[in-house]
């Protein structure tokens, strides 16, 4: 049973980075952030739910849209915002943007440009821990589309293997870009690409925080405990399209209601208001303060200086 | 004469070839990105409902689809989206499409296009500016076609579907929206030559793909100081014009190689040597090159500025030499 | 240890030269691992890591399937953990299946982190046209790998810059690429024990010219070397420089050769298109012009998939007999 | 698994094998006075190749793999413009640009022989692309080893084929069933977390089916089946064909391990001897199929003497043209690398 501090952990790290890409939506129709930029919203309990069941030390891999692993991972909003604007004090200098923030301190093998990016990398790190003896445990995030990249499936082959402690974690959000992901990927059910290679693998509903944290857990146990990788399926539902900016025509008014009618957030503060763990009136004051430490780091980050020019070819080689 | 975008004339090529071959498809439909001109692709649906494919996120297995494909008679056109993802088909595009030709002795015919769009895009960051041109020409078999303008994307994409070669259509992200006239009759552009975009008799400029729109702008900027420079668009990069490079040397007997590929063995470095053995005596001042500096590409705008091929580097290069 | 390192004379071949860095490096650094195909029980394929696997066991020689992406994948992501991997894929040509890993991810993200997280590889290749192994396991593609920011390419020519060169690429905290031609495996010389390391971008003068400079790196050097006897035969002086590394690129001593002798020829058993020679030919052409009494000139494979036939094979290997005929037309021929 | 072949089926199979297996084995000869490279054999796979191309018509296109020779023989290739090819001639079938690893024919259907683990396997679902775009009833097979089942490209290319239902026919030859292991100092040939190599494709809704791959009328039946479907439209299927590993193939460079076949060890028991009676008693796939077919009563001894002899004498000269056959010029290397 989960205890009310876990609960409302949850709920603020849901909070949080709802409002995060309310003002990265903010920023980037300001001009402000260049390039594509994938927000998270709707997706939330995924990130969440995942990262809550990891150790401080545990790695994670992300993908392009990323921002909500880095915020459940623990990295702090204003330098997430910098690198976002691409400001000198962002992780990565302003070099990398939204696509590409890495986070060595929170143990984030950083969000990736590349469908797929992600797997090998934490399938990788799950290897070093491995020999290393640390019992660190490695999760890979990664998106509906990677279902049909080759190197999902070498890496799935690799981990069962080897038994390493990887949880495979696919964000289903019924979209790659913009097509149905679908109309595209042959095999049902999805879960049968983890099981083929022998590896427990199970779908469950990524609009449920506690439905992820479960499941997340028991894999994260089993990878512990030297029992290998578990392949999971969250289905789940991207409310801003592809990019900030995408309009989704594709999407039909039913569609929209129906997941909007399935959003993690209230569903989780009904379940503690019901349960008379707290009262609404107390959540909606956490959602105000939420907000308000959010938008102080979005500010912060706006008055953080532009990288240097002098910077540009800093870094491309390590000492 | 009627001035569309490059986004429009590519299309244009696209739906003509398609028009005239049946054989041909289209698989992968992000060819003008995810910009304005996007919608402009759904035209070729439009009119070929039954040959155009919106397939999964598998670069290899497409690109082996398209090449296994032409094999066996078709010429369909593999669309790869951001050439950075080039990459995650390279083992297909190098090692499959450039050599089955000279590997079965000739018996064997690998008719497509693979599209993609390359350069710095703004906020593209360092997986998604890729310019794999000079890579792909480092490894023979493959036909590197590298417009500047939308006349030239349009006679070029049709020559590119009708070649008997895998063909790589590589245009820049940022010309897609770039207006220019391009002729109504039915024209093609043989791949292998380049183009001279203006005449000049002090300083050649060889540039492909966007930069030759950079040194245009150059270009006049430096006439009105009295220094004519002549711009060559070598428009396909395998087959190579060399005639026309080595004409110009020796008519202005200075050179700037401009191009938006990395410095390091890049476009820049390959065309200088092929100047400097070729033309040395006609050569009075030492070759240029203005290409991409090597740094993978940063997303923060202002760094990216800092990559980016401007009219003023190349100003200042051509003083240097015409001051030599 | 291997077998060859216990014997008093050091007369190693190339092969075993760097068998013995992986044994040096490996004992003295836990976090040094080996992952890939066929390098753990089977020893490699031509038994290049034998031995290994039986005194490291197979936590640290790890055999793996026929993933090349996601091998080197895994590999990148391990060495951002703390791991040291050493990756070998089996040919150079098969660089083309990791590309993705290698341009998109080792390559940059060190940059794009900002120097948070390093990516400490070696990524060992055999290369080069011979053994009528045909177009698909015979490439040398290190133009590719020298044209991407990020990456450091090492191209030794000698058993013993092979030893010191692969120390130096494990020690190095960036992704490295030590490719070795596979037809200098069995070359010997003396080479020295223990802690032996040769700093990477450091050229070497392999041999003192005064008339015409030659730069070659791996085969190369030794076609190179062969070509300048015969030249000598006709009183031209070539020296022979050994670029040894391609990335970082020791421009120094490239420019001081050329400033010199006045005369370049570049060589090289890439192909030339867009290869490493337009690169150094172009770098002479811009900081040594006024130094150059000839063109500087370029030999390098064709560009041509190498084909299978032993007749057809031989002619995309650049030789000596070119390289002299080259050098003697930058003199209008001589006899 | 009754017998559902003709009796000239039958016929025409054996001579397939027969020629298959000579050939072989003179290109193990052949290699001790040419130094042709690296090459692979298909000796104890002979049941797959030679029974699949049963199904085909002449307008399949077919894709194989660097252990191809009994493809495209089996297709009916020429043994002597194969020979040819091998020791890089001009008159081989690539001009000797090929040799054995990628040894071509298109005359007989094939599109590609690639070097590339995998390699074919992608470029078989565009081959099925452009036979359904084509709107005929055409089909590709493809045959590769269990290794490509570790390369990414070939679950990408299954997909799209599942996807948009391509009349391809993957057949997976699984020499691995009891491949010496690693530890003995050998090479698997293929390292797979799966259970059954078949259960990859399941999950991508691909049919797949497990056969006896040195059984030729096992082979027959789900083959004939496979192609039926895919000929109406039924999309792609996956055959997972095993066979127990030829001896002679280990470690690396083939070997005259079993020595040349002595077709009597069909029905003398006396002539099976040594290290690897086992194999040749139980695994064989050509002795297996002679004796099955003496049973039956459709061959006689003699008759399988007289036809041997042929393919015997075929073979001899077949090395003849080959060994004959001029080297390339040298100057042609270069030529070719663009289409006209």
């Amino acid at each position: 049973m989960l205890t009310k501090d876990k609960l409302l952990e949850f709920y603020r790290g849901m909070v949080t980075i709802r409002a995060f890409e309310e003002e990265v939506r903010k920023m980037h129709n300001a001009g402000l952030a260049p390039g594509l930029v994938h927000l998270y919203s709707g997706q939330e309990a995924v990130g969440v739910g995942a990262c809550a069941a990891l150790n401080s030390d545990d790695y994670i891999a992300s993908h392009h849209r990323g921002h909500g692993h880095c915020i459940a991972k623990g990295s702090e909003l204003d330098r997430l915002f910098a690198e976002i604007i691409g400001r000198r004090s962002g992780y990565g200098m302003g070099r990398g943007g939204s696509m590409h923030i890495y986070d060595p301190a929170t143990f984030n093998l950083g969000t990736n440009g590349i469908v797929g990016g992600s797997v090998p990398l934490a399938t990788g790190a799950a290897l070093s821990a491995k020999l290393r003896g640390t019992g660190q445990v490695a999760v890979s995030f990664f998106g509906d589309g990677v279902l049909n990249q080759g190197i999902l499936f070498e890496s799935l082959n690799m981990a069962a293997l080897w038994s390493l402690p990887v949880v495979f974690v696919c964000e289903n959000n019924g979209y790659g870009e913009f097509t149905e992901i679908d109309d595209v990927t042959a095999g049902r059910p999805y879960a049968k690409r983890g099981e083929a290679f022998d590896i427990p693998s199970e779908k469950a509903d990524g609009m449920d925080v506690l439905a992820v944290h479960e499941a997340v857990s028991k894999a994260v146990t089993r990878a512990r405990n030297g029992d290998g990788p578990s392949f999971l399926i969250f289905d789940t539902y991207r409310y801003s399209g592809h990019h900030v900016g995408d309009k989704q025509e594709y999407k039909d008014d039913e569609e929209r209601e129906l997941w909007l009618s399935r959003d993690p957030i209230p569903k989780l503060a009904d379940m503690l208001v019901a349960g008379k763990k707290i009262k609404q009136a107390e959540l909606d004051e956490l959602d105000a303060k939420i907000k308000v430490t959010v938008i102080a780091a979005a500010n912060q980050a706006k008055k953080m200086p532009e990288p240097d020019a002098d910077d540009l070819a800093r870094h491309i080689y390590a000492a | 004469m009627a001035k569309i975008s490059y986004a429009q004339a590519l299309v244009d090529g696209m739906r003509e070839s398609m028009a005239a071959d049946t054989t041909v498809s289209l698989v992968g439909t992000n060819v003008l990105g995810l910009g304005p001109q996007r919608p402009l692709i759904e035209q070729v649906r439009d009119e070929f409902p039954d040959r155009v494919f919106d397939p999964p996120c598998s670069e290899a297995g497409l690109a082996s689809l398209g090449i296994g494909a032409a094999m066996a008679g078709a010429r369909p056109i593999i669309d790869f989206g951001v050439g950075s993802f080039s990459l995650l088909a390279w083992c297909q595009l190098v090692a499959e499409a450039g050599v089955a030709h000279h590997m079965s002795g000739g018996q064997i015919n690998v008719p497509m296009v693979f599209t993609m769009l390359h350069g710095l895009r703004g906020g593209g960051g360092g997986q998604h500016s890729h310019s794999p041109q000079a890579m792909l020409w480092n490894n023979p078999g493959i036909e590197i076609v590298v417009p500047s303008s939308p006349k030239d994307v349009k006679g070029l994409f049709k020559a590119a579907v009708a070649s008997n070669n895998p063909t790589a259509i590589i245009s820049h992200a940022r010309l897609l929206g770039v207006e220019g006239e391009v002729p109504e009759d039915d024209f093609v552009i043989e791949l292998g030559s380049g183009e001279i975009k203006r005449p000049g008799k002090d300083i050649s400029l060889i540039a492909s793909s966007r930069s030759v729109v950079t040194a245009l702008e150059a270009a006049d900027e430096l006439s009105g100081e009295g220094i004519e420079a002549e711009v060559v668009d070598l428009r396909t990069l395998s087959p190579l014009d060399k005639d026309i490079i080595l004409k110009s040397v020796n008519n202005t007997g200075r050179v700037i190689v401009i191009d938006e590929t990395n410095e390091s063995c890049g476009v820049a470095a390959e065309i200088s040597a092929i100047i400097s053995e070729a033309a040395f005596d006609a050569l009075k001042s030492p070759i240029k090159r203005i290409a991409r500096p090597n740094v993978p590409v940063p997303a923060s705008p202002l760094l990216e500025n800092c990559l980016d091929i401007t009219p003023d580097k190349i100003i200042a290069a051509a003083h240097d030499l015409v001051g030599n | 240890m291997p077998p060859d390192s216990q014997q008093t004379d050091r007369n190693l071949t190339l092969k075993d030269a760097v068998l013995e860095a992986m044994f040096e490096e490996m004992e003295s650094d836990q976090n040094v691992i080996l992952i890939g195909e066929d390098v753990g029980a089977a020893g490699g394929v031509f038994k290049q890591t034998e031995g290994l696997f039986e005194t490291f066991g197979a936590d640290r020689v790890i055999d793996t399937p026929i993933s090349e992406s996601a091998i080197f994948g895994l590999a990148v992501g391990a060495a951002m953990a703390g791991s040291r991997p050493i990756v070998e894929v089996m040919f150079g040509d098969f660089l083309t299946l990791v590309m993705d890993q290698l341009v998109n991810q080792a390559a940059k993200v060190h940059y794009m982190s900002a120097g948070g997280f390093n990516v400490p590889l070696v990524l060992r290749t055999g290369i080069g046209v011979g053994g009528n192994l045909g177009p698909q396991h015979s490439q040398s593609l290190h133009g590719w790998l020298a044209h991407i920011p990020g990456l450091k390419v090492v191209m030794p020519s000698s058993a013993s810059d092979a030893k010191g060169l692969f120390k130096a690429a494990v020690r190095d905290n960036n992704p490295v690429i030590f490719m070795e031609d596979r037809m200098t495996y069995n070359l010997k010389e003396q080479v020295p024990e223990g802690e032996h390391i040769i700093p990477l971008g450091s050229a070497e003068v392999k041999r003192e010219g005064a008339d015409v400079s030659i730069y070659a790196v791996a085969r190369s050097v030794h076609t190179a070397l062969a070509a300048a006897e015969h030249l000598q035969v006709k009183n031209v002086s070539a020296e022979v420089v050994d670029l040894r590394t391609l990335a970082p690129l020791d421009v120094e001593t490239i420019v001081a050769s050329v400033q010199k002798t006045g005369r370049a020829l570049v060589l090289d058993g890439g192909y030339q298109s867009f290869g490493i020679t337009g690169e150094i030919a172009a770098t002479i052409g811009e900081l040594a012009f006024d130094y150059l009494d000839a063109p500087v000139m370029r030999l390098a494979a064709p560009d041509v998939p190498v084909p299978f036939s032993p007749a057809l094979e031989a002619m995309t290997v650049p030789s000596a007999e070119q390289v002299v005929a080259k050098v003697t037309g930058m003199y209008g021929g001589l006899d | 698994m009754t017998d559902n072949l003709t009796p000239d089926q039958n016929s025409a199979i054996l001579d397939r094998m027969l020629l298959i297996r000579r050939f072989e084995e003179m290109l193990i000869d052949l290699a001790g006075d040419h130094n042709f490279g690296h090459y692979h054999l298909y000796i104890g796979e002979e049941a797959t190749g030679a029974t699949v191309v049963e199904s085909l018509t002449e307008t399949d296109l077919l894709l194989t793999t660097w252990r191809n020779h009994g493809h495209l023989l089996a297709r009916g290739a020429d043994p002597g413009r194969m020979v040819a090819e091998i020791l890089g001639r001009a008159d081989g079938y690539n001009k000797g640009r090929g040799g054995t690893l990628h040894l071509t024919v298109r005359d007989v259907g094939f599109l590609s022989t690639s070097g590339l683990v995998g390699g074919a396997v992608g470029l078989a679902s565009g081959a099925g692309f452009a036979l359904k775009q084509a709107g005929e009833d055409n089909i590709c097979v493809v045959f590769f080893g269990d290794g490509a089942m570790e390369e990414g490209v070939v679950f990408e290319a299954m997909n799209l084929a599942s996807l948009w239902s391509l009349p391809v026919l993957f057949v997976c030859e699984n020499n691995n069933s009891g491949a010496i292991s690693a530890q003995e100092g050998g090479f698997p040939s293929s390292e797979i977390a799966a259970s059954r190599i078949s259960d990859i494709p399941k999950s991508l809704n691909i049919k797949s089916e497990l056969v006896d791959g040195a059984d030729v009328a096992a082979v027959h039946a789900v083959i004939a089946e496979a192609v039926g479907g895919m000929r109406k439209g039924s999309g792609p299927a996956f055959i997972e064909a095993y066979t127990e590993r030829w001896p002679g193939s280990r470690p690396l460079w083939p070997t005259q391990a079993t020595g040349v076949t002595q077709l009597a060890a069909a029905w003398d028991p006396s002539l099976i001897t040594g290290e690897y009676a086992g194999w040749i008693d139980e695994f064989d796939p050509l002795i297996r199929f002679i004796r099955n077919q003496l049973d039956a009563g459709v061959l006689s001894q003699d008759e399988l003497r007289e036809r041997d002899s042929k393919i015997c004498d075929q073979i001899a000269e077949a090395r003849a043209f080959g060994e004959a056959s001029a080297l390339p010029g040298p100057e042609s290397a270069l030529d070719g690398v663009f289409a006209a």
